[in-house]
């Protein structure tokens, strides 16, 4: 109900045209916006009245990383932003909701995306001595899980 | 005053799991702590990746032991949404089912946990050995007693029987009699209440702004429940009340959980008795159509929230878990700001940690 | 024949041997009781006696940086206050050379291990230590002030300072427990915040500060301290039946010594009961409910005593 | 006493009073909450002398639950050396046995027995009170 409102506020304040909304299950609104609007984006909604941001998902499309930001409230409004792989980085929005904190935290260092203005950048789950890279990112698999991880696929696939 | 930094370090009394917690006194007043998390990280989602939709299922239940009936639950929905799945009526009942006596199996385990913090060893044992008809029920159910693989994609693989339904109707009605004589010896509890009242204080914009989830953020006056907000399986056809309470401190939360326990023993009673028959889960096809799902659903601590994009082969090709133990979390080191170190114990057994779901 | 007796009486009957075996046995009812509280079934006879052969026999770490002798000597300083405090009290059949004076003689005995238990936290310096020596020391200057004013109400009462005048006096009276009620219960709160029991462990709290000042203890020494803790509870219980109830046996009797161990067990049981009901209070509640409530409290009560 | 005699009774006495420390290196805290209801009414292991201590100074098994990850093994090695001898470990569930379901993830060493000798292992995932109990007092028996 009032996310769909609150979606429709959105495409219009960030000027966006009806082909970037999208409809996902369990009654989802999906958004694309840029890089830039995000920000403002995070601003109307949460003067809208939803501030309760279930999850910042990050995952890599074919070399560029998406990341997703989940809003809730009663039903679920999701914005989606495309950053480039050579040069991931985007504002943090710990200043309006600092609740995100943790969540940009674990995206830095498990795929390397660099929040500016993130209040400690220091690793939330990964030991401090780590040189394993980004673990989570797909290309640069870690040697350790290289090893076993594939036959785990072969095995997955022969059963 | 002397200032010492106390490390409630990865091995604690107080902590069933792993979290380094180094907080700073000032004679006996916390001033601030500093949280470390990541010792229980086992990258659960790097490793879903690798796995199979079916074989992930075996690993979703591992992330954390007392919940893992819900986050097989969500990650099972997901998934059926994804293959456009209609899962019949008997096999959403009896999910829905062991949900509610896992939130029974995790609400009283999480009274005993706070009871021998605070030095009650006797209600300690008197909640544990409560908890053991739960677990009865479910080892009678699926077969294991802390995590029963019941979830397929799909359905449920378990049926209930005559001598379930008699088993259920029995044992429930005794824990209903026996979490009813603790909530009374709770409320008059002199020494109870002075160990919890006015302590680790959350308040309401607090909880808005750190986007806190269950217990602790109805404890202080946040009125949401998924299961009746955004109703998932079905519990649209259920009808239960969700206790909201306003004070917000370890006290709060703790008659607020119990009250809890009593709603899910209701919810229970009310599903055994209009179970519908048929069958309980249909088969599903091995590869999954493309596509992306962010999946919800009520995990004993709160909402534990689930994204999974699929590219059409046979794994997932990004699985977010968010679990509630997260937002928690952050919020402690501004409960724990100038609290006495007897209370530090008080409030990290009120929050309900489950650092195996915070760190996955 | 003299000097037997004597080394009869100090090392066999009322002396070390009857008095570990008296420490072991109540620790153990105590164990037993708290655990069928609890609806559970409790360890068997043997088990303080397992515990303290075991725990000799393991291997004695210290951190590195801890003054060795130091450290080794508080326990040991500790059980000896506990055993000498033992002999001054007329356990039912034998009666020790009394004088005036004993009573406060016996109270800093036994006030002895506390004041060892802060400076246990102060040598081994891990930081559970010092807060668990800093909290026993706070504690101590509370509630051995609670039971040295709720007991001394029956050496004021009996007009001397010396246990044999206690008794006497309660002979041809009644005993101290009818008209002095309240001061009993006043001294067993006392007893339970000196032996740092259930609702008043705060310096020993296992979940906040591990093991209080015995955190860094192992082995010998921490064979001693738990040795001590027990010796110390028999040794305070039957102070307190001396003091309020030794008008109901006639020394040197067998029906006295079996009234005395009866009195003993039942003491004990009311002492595990209340730490099976209470939570643990923090320090500062601690130190509120002694202050505000308990001394006013004797203190009226030993006034009443005065002008009665 | 001759050596035999006190060497039985100090036999007898470890067997009959084993102090445990429980530390949770990494796993799905499964085996914990069973470790835990060892202590409660239904299992009860107190009546065998066991007691769960919390300073590595007073334990003498060390029961350890899930598999090892990286930031968790200096740690884990640390509270190894500050036991008193004798001591023991016991591997409780399949994780801490062999790095169980988790093995292969980047974080995670494998089983515990890449850190410490451990004496004994128990599998289950997570396993049942009765198997630990067991486990226990199959520990107990190898005392020499």
């Amino acid at each position: 109900m009032n996310t769909k409102k609150t979606a429709n506020k959105l495409r219009d304040v960030l000027k966006l045209d009806k082909s970037t909304s999208k409809q996902i299950p369990f009654n989802e609104v999906k958004i694309t916006i840029s890089k830039q609007q995000l920000l403002l984006a995070v601003k109307t909604i949460l003067k809208s009245g939803i501030w309760h941001l279930s999850a910042i998902t990050c995952q890599q499309l074919e070399d560029d990383f998406v990341l997703l930001y989940h809003f809730w409230k009663f039903s679920g409004l999701t914005l989606q932003i495309r950053l480039d792989e050579k040069k991931p980085q985007i504002d943090s929005i710990c200043p309006l909701i600092p609740g995100a904190e943790y969540y940009e935290r674990e995206a830095r260092e498990m795929f390397g995306i660099e929040f500016l203005g993130l209040p400690n950048p220091v690793p939330l789950l990964l030991p401090d001595d780590w040189q394993g890279g980004f673990p989570m990112r797909k290309k640069e698999r870690t040697n350790h899980d290289k090893s076993e991880g594939d036959d785990l696929q072969q095995k997955g696939k022969s059963s | 005053m002397s200032k010492i930094t106390v490390p409630i370090g990865p091995q604690h009394p107080l902590l069933k799991e792993p979290l380094s917690f180094l907080v700073s006194l000032e004679g006996e007043k916390v001033t601030d702590s500093v949280l470390r998390l990541g010792y229980v990280h086992r990258g659960i989602e790097k490793l879903a990746e690798q796995r199979t939709y079916i074989q992930n299922i075996y690993l979703i239940e591992r992330i954390c032991g007392i919940c893992s009936h819900i986050h097989s639950t969500t990650y099972c929905q997901s998934v059926e949404e994804l293959l456009k799945l209609e899962v019949p009526k008997r096999g959403l009942y009896i999910r829905m089912l062991l949900c509610e006596l896992e939130r029974i199996h995790s609400h009283l385990l999480w009274l005993g946990v706070l009871a021998k913090n605070i030095g009650l060893n006797t209600l300690f044992m008197y909640a544990w050995r409560d908890r053991e008809i739960v677990l009865n029920i479910m080892e009678e159910i699926s077969g294991g007693r802390v995590s029963h693989s019941v979830n397929v994609i799909g359905g449920v693989q378990v049926n209930l029987n005559e001598s379930h339904l008699s088993l259920l109707q029995q044992n429930l009605q005794e824990l209903n009699k026996r979490v009813k004589e603790i909530l009374r010896s709770i409320e008059n509890d002199r020494s109870f209440q002075a160990r919890t009242q006015k302590i680790g204080h959350l308040s309401l914009e607090d909880i808005k702004r750190y986007c806190v989830v269950g217990p602790v953020a109805r404890a202080s006056g946040l009125d949401i429940d998924i299961r009746r907000d955004a109703p998932y399986a079905a519990y649209d056809e259920l009808n239960f009340e969700v206790p909201v309470m306003t004070k917000g401190d370890v006290w709060a939360r703790s008659i607020l959980r119990i009250h809890e326990t009593l709603q899910a023993i209701r919810l229970c009673v009310q599903i055994i008795n209009n179970l519908p028959d048929g069958p309980v889960s249909i088969t599903a096809p091995r590869r999954v159509p493309a596509g992306e799902v962010a999946s919800r659903a009520e995990a004993p601590r709160g909402e534990v929230f689930y994204y999974v994009r699929s590219d059409g082969s046979q794994n997932p090709a990004r699985l977010k878990i968010r679990t509630p133990t997260l937002t928690t979390l952050i919020t402690l080191p501004g409960q724990l700001k100038n609290m006495q170190l007897a209370d530090v114990s008080a409030i990290i057994a009120g929050v309900d940690l489950c650092i195996a779901c915070g760190d996955r | 024949m003299n000097l037997f007796n004597i080394f009869l009486r100090i090392f066999i009957f009322p002396g070390f041997l009857f008095m570990l075996i008296l420490a072991l046995f109540l620790h153990w009812l105590d164990r037993k009781l708290i655990a069928r509280f609890q609806g559970r079934v409790g360890p068997p006879w043997y088990q303080p006696l397992a515990d303290l052969v075991k725990l000799f026999a393991k291997e004695d770490i210290l951190p590195s940086g801890t003054n060795q002798y130091f450290a080794a000597l508080l326990p040991l300083i500790s059980f000896a206050s506990v055993l000498t405090a033992s002999f001054y009290l007329p356990i039912a059949i034998q009666s020790t050379p009394s004088f005036q004076g004993d009573f406060i003689v016996l109270m800093f005995l036994l006030s002895m291990p506390s004041l060892m238990y802060f400076l246990a936290g102060w040598v081994t310096q891990g930081v559970y230590s010092i807060i668990g020596g800093n909290r026993s020391l706070l504690q101590y200057f509370s509630y051995e002030v609670l039971f040295l004013l709720a007991m001394s109400g029956t050496a004021i009462a009996s007009g001397s300072w010396a246990l044999t005048d206690i008794r006497l006096t309660q002979i041809k009276v009644t005993p101290y427990i009818f008209p002095q009620i309240i001061g009993f219960l006043l001294s067993l709160a006392g007893l339970i915040g000196k032996l740092k029991r259930e609702p008043f462990d705060i310096p020993k709290a296992k979940s906040e500060v591990i093991a209080g000042a015995l955190t860094e203890f192992s082995g010998k020494k921490l064979a001693l301290w738990y040795l001590t803790i027990q010796l110390q509870t028999v040794v305070g219980l039957s102070f307190l039946i001396h003091c309020f109830f030794s008008g109901l046996w006639q020394m040197n009797t067998i029906s006295g010594f079996f009234i005395f161990l009866l009195l003993l067990v039942i003491l004990q049981c009311v002492l595990s009961a209340i730490s099976a009901i209470y939570a643990r209070l923090r320090i500062d509640q601690l130190i509120h409910l002694n202050w505000h409530i308990f001394i006013p409290l004797t203190l009226l009560h030993n006034i009443y005593i005065l002008l009665k | 006493m001759n050596k035999t005699k006190t060497s039985k009774i100090i036999k007898w006495a470890r067997q009959k009073s084993p102090w445990l420390l429980h530390f949770n290196t990494g796993g799905c805290n499964g085996c914990d909450i069973e470790i835990l209801s060892l202590l409660t009414p239904r299992y009860d292991v107190e009546r065998f002398g066991i007691l769960k201590e919390s300073s590595p100074r007073h334990a003498d098994i060390l029961i350890c639950t899930g598999p090892v990850t990286q930031q968790v093994k200096p740690r884990l090695q640390r509270i190894y050396d500050q036991m008193p001898e004798p001591k023991w470990v016991l591997a409780v569930g399949s994780c801490s046995c062999s790095g169980g379901i988790f093995s292969g993830a980047h974080n995670i060493l494998g089983g515990i027995d890449k850190v410490l000798p451990v004496d004994m292992y128990i599998a289950g995932c997570p396993c049942r009170p009765e198997a630990i109990i067991d486990g226990i007092v199959k520990l107990l028996e190898q005392i020499k």
